[in-house]
């Protein structure tokens, strides 16, 4: 049999496959490393950090909709610095890429974050979250709007040299316009979608069923959105996409690749199968075997569109 | 903790909706201990999305058991699966009950489907303990009583024992309990729980309770379900892996 | 037992009860009639009616998404000449309210469209379709443009009497901003939300499953943006609003009143049960008896958030 | 046209991943036309979201059958059915063959899972017209010949009867049929309907076809199953509607 090379780059960060597991989605890797071998994927985003810690939203803070699930979560994490303390040397008993995601309420304090944490060697690259849609100051305030967006990427690329990606809102009309932004004031890469701005409500009390009142909707349900998204931005842009939404299986890896995806982001289907990274890497192999290509990077963005 | 594949060996309705699911998964039954749970994932669709938690009912060699009802369209989905299926389970997971702690006579509160973890319990404490069994549900039909010991039931229509709630009725049997040395196991709704850990802490009983909260990924991956803690004020403690066994004495329900 | 009182007001539109056929799920009513006695229901909206006729996109329009479908009929509809001969005499035979649905690609189309149906007394609203995902032309051009959207309700308020119905994209950040716009120039109510840009490609041919490229995302995957967008408006602006989005049945219908809206539609739901309709009208009266309202109303924006 | 949940009463794989349903459905076995079809509501939870079309295959009295294959989540939900559960069909829908054409021989050609509505076809015909059927697929084990006439084999790869398509196959019997007043009733994948149709038109053969097209409704009230008609330029046909059947002179494919 033949070596598949199923190896991509973002920027300059080479993976050894596009599966990255996404942020808020698996912590800070421990649990899921029962699961998915960390050290055959193709990177971990950690969840969302905030200079301080953050106690996040009361409950209830899930609720499932069709082929969807709301999340409001509220950024609940242990801030930098606890994070350098005790999250870090359990990452580094693997090898694996490690990109760090940061979500702040003021660019002073995406600033800070970057500083403080450029330092740890460990970490290949920082994943700004600028759409988060479950808290109170930053998230879509920034995220949805362009001018916001470009000043945070300006601000936390002077702080750092690591690869510097921005994770999009797609609560926008032209998402594109904020991958431009992106390009131009010198990140490398973008990460799309974060989840969209829903809600659900019980009929009998008349109250939201999420603390939150607005949660993320992520899962099989956003797929084709986030598709739309990525296809948007690669038709667009020329900047490296990390693609994420509704990713269940390799089928949905290869068709977010197809639209532009240098790589791609698991989210809700942690929850449900976290081996399924894993199995997801050995059946993208049996893909390139079945339709005959040797470098999986051959199919990012092979979209045929008349 | 382990994702198997596990088949469904006897499925038995114990009484009108209260299903019984006898599963051979040696690797789950050797490790699970009283007030653990699974996440059962119903189907290889992803309608409905998530997994569903079910406590451990019951250990048997290398069997576990879950008992359960219908309730909407993920219990509907697991109901319908027939013997010989197998069954996608996630687990063992959480903390369950510390059963070792220095008491003589066990009290069992139980609520409605919160008797689904006690047949284990019973089983594990019936050798060395005192067991006191206080069952409650709204009506007659939907007392479970299904492999308790010494059972005192109430129900909120007087149908069946005592009429009131459980609680109510674990209240009213209190002199029979003050001379001796007990340990109360609660399982059931959150507002008796949240009755049963009041009486409790005013009280000064000793009582673990097993709670309940919507769940993402059951494991700690999510942080989709939080439960205030009495003594830290800036971080919730998580019920999946934390819990979903706390003594009251440590959380805010 | 007592009488429940379904009916509903848009404006000063008074509906027998708040179930409407959605623009471009029943056609001119033909067929669905045979299935929802249409003197049954709170209303209809005709597929978008252009000046001309539309032939619309070449196969495929449809594609299946998890809980949800794409389409892009690209409005392939008769024209107005032709809906004003042949469709209306059929609708007249019903006592129904009629919502006629206009999609144009300049302002002066949706001009001329409005002041020749005007004529038309069968017609109780306009419904200006100013979100259509799946044309070259007017579509999402204006949906997403807040000016657009203000002028063409300005314009078309201009030449019409009858009530006037925005229907708004949910492909926008703000919503409610969009909503501010209509009230502010003139327009009586919005319908919120039409479809989401999507899109699913095949993983062996590398091309768009449908021939558009995007379609428009709807089904019950896209209910809890939907209610989040209503909701959104029903908390800043003061105009009726009529809910759309996923839709599958009457505890659905509830949730959308609580969040703000007086009315709803339903789409794609038609084409899985087109007697579901009629159904669902009879089972609002039973969620009415059940929790002791008389009137349906009461439940609009009934919503308790802290 | 009917929605009605209509009891499976007989299921049977005909041959690997070819299954034959019985449906006791009285209100449609009476009026549905041969090419006519049914769109199936294949559960009543949302997933998958959409009714999957059938042709009906057969009738007999008060039963109507569907011939179908495996192909997706639909068809495998379908196939899972048992008997004595009920299907959710919405129909008759669409136009079929015209079968009272003026001829004397009616051709038949089929490719792969084409084949279906074809039972239903030569039962109405078998007293009136000699039917002569051509019947192709990739491979032999493919080939649907049931409830069939005076069949002729086609397999791509040669392991049952000529080696080729069942257009080839035809053009090869052209001798014998030039001389009979034939109409030709072809059903299969749109690449054979193609060369069926061009075969046709070339050589002035009356000939109707099943074409497929995805769909969303099946009754017309969607717009999602466009065909480009010969004739009107401005506009398209509709499949569910005005086809699935169409005169190979009216279509563009
Ligand atoms: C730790 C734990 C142990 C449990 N043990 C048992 C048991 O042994 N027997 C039993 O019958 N039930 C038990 N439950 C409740 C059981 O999980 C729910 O009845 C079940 O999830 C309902 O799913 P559904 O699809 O039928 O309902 P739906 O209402 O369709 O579910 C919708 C969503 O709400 C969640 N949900 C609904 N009810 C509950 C609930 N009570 N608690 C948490 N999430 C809920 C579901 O998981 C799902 O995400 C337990 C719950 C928890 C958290
Ligand atoms: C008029 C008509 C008559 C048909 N008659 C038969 C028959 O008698 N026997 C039979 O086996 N098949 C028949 N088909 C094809 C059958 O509808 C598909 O095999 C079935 O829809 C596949 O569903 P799935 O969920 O298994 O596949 P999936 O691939 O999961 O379906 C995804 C979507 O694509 C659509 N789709 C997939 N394949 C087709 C197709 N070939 N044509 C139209 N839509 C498709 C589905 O309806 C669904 O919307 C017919 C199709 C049409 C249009
Ligand atoms: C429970 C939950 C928590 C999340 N937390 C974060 C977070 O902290 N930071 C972030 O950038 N994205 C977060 N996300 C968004 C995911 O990383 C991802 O963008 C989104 O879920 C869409 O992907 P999916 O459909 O595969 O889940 C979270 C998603 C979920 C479901
Ligand atoms: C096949 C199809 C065609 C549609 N055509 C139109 C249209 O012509 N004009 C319009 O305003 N909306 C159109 N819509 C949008 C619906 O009216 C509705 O806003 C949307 O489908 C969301 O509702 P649902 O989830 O209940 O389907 C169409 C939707 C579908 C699925
Ligand atoms: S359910 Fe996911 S962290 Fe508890
Ligand atoms: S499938 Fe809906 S119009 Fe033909």
């Amino acid at each position: 049999m033949n070596k598949i090379d199923l190896s991509v780059n973002i920027g300059s960060l080479k993976l050894r496959n596009p599966v990255i597991l996404a942020s808020g989605t698996v912590g800070y890797g421990d649990e899921i490393s029962e699961f998915t071998d960390l050290n055959t994927i193709g990177g971990i985003v950690t969840k969302s950090l905030s200079l301080k810690p953050r106690k996040g939203n009361p409950p209830q803070r899930i609720v499932e909709t069709h082929a969807g699930m709301l999340n409001a979560i509220g950024l609940a994490n242990v801030g930098v610095e606890e994070f350098v303390k005790s999250k870090i040397p359990f990452l580094n008993t693997f090898d694996v890429p490690l990109i760090c995601n940061i979500a702040a309420s003021t660019i002073e304090e995406y600033v800070e974050c970057t500083k403080i944490l450029t330092a740890e060697n460990i970490i290949d690259a920082f994943e700004i979250n600028v759409s988060c849609p479950n808290v109170k100051e930053g998230g879509l305030e920034f995220g949805n709007d362009v001018k916001a967006v470009g000043r945070i990427t300006e601000k936390v690329r002077a702080v750092t040299d690591k690869l510097l990606i921005l994770k999009l809102s797609p609560n926008v009309s032209y998402i594109s316009h904020f991958a431009e932004v992106v390009k131009k004031e010198g990140g490398d890469a973008v990460s799309a979608i974060n989840s969209l701005v829903g809600t659900a409500f019980d009929i009998y009390d008349f109250k939201p069923k999420i603390s939150n009142i607005n949660g993320g909707l992520s899962g099989p349900a956003i797929k084709p959105i986030a598709l739309a998204k990525v296809l948007e931005i690669s038709r667009k842009v020329d900047i490296p996409i990390i693609g994420i939404g509704g990713i269940m299986n390799w089928k949905d890896v290869i068709e977010f690749m197809i639209v532009g995806a240098s790589a791609i982001q698991i989210g809700t289907l942690n929850f449900i199968d976290p081996a399924a990274p894993g199995k997801i890497v050995k059946e993208l192999e049996d893909y390139c075997i079945q339709v005959g290509i040797k470098n999986l990077s051959e199919i990012i963005a092979s979209y045929l569109i008349e | 903790m382990f994702i198997i594949n596990s088949p469904l060996v006897e499925k038995s309705e114990l009484q009108s909706n209260i299903f019984l699911f006898k599963i051979h998964c040696p690797e789950i039954a050797l490790i699970i201990k009283p007030g653990q749970f699974l996440n059962i994932r119903v189907t290889q669709a992803f309608f409905p999305l998530l997994r569903r938690p079910f406590s451990v009912s019951d250990v048997e060699g290398e069997y576990i058991y879950i008992l359960f009802s219908i309730f909407g369209e993920g219990t509907q989905i697991l109901a319908d699966k027939k013997n010989g299926e197998t069954i996608d389970i996630l687990g063992p997971l959480g903390k369950g009950f510390n059963l070792d702690d220095d008491y003589y006579t066990a009290v069992i509160v139980a609520g409605g489907l919160g008797a689904a973890p006690f047949p284990f319990v019973t089983r594990k404490l019936q050798k060395n303990k005192e067991i006191i069994s206080f069952v409650g549900s709204r009506t007659s039909n939907e007392i479970i009583t299904y492999g308790m010991e010494n059972v005192y039931t109430a129900s909120d229509d007087g149908s069946i024992g005592f009429k009131g709630n459980v609680v109510e009725l674990l209240k009213s049997k209190n002199v029979e309990l003050i001379n001796k040395k007990i340990k109360i196991f609660g399982c059931g709704p959150t507002p008796m729980l949240k009755a049963l850990a009041e009486y409790c802490i005013n009280n000064d009983l000793n009582c673990e309770i097993s709670t309940e909260c919507v769940m993402a990924c059951g494991f700690g991956i999510c942080q989709g379900c939080p439960i205030e803690s009495a003594q830290l004020k800036d971080r919730f403690k998580l019920v999946c892996k934390d819990g979903p066994v706390f003594n009251v004495k440590n959380i805010l329900l």
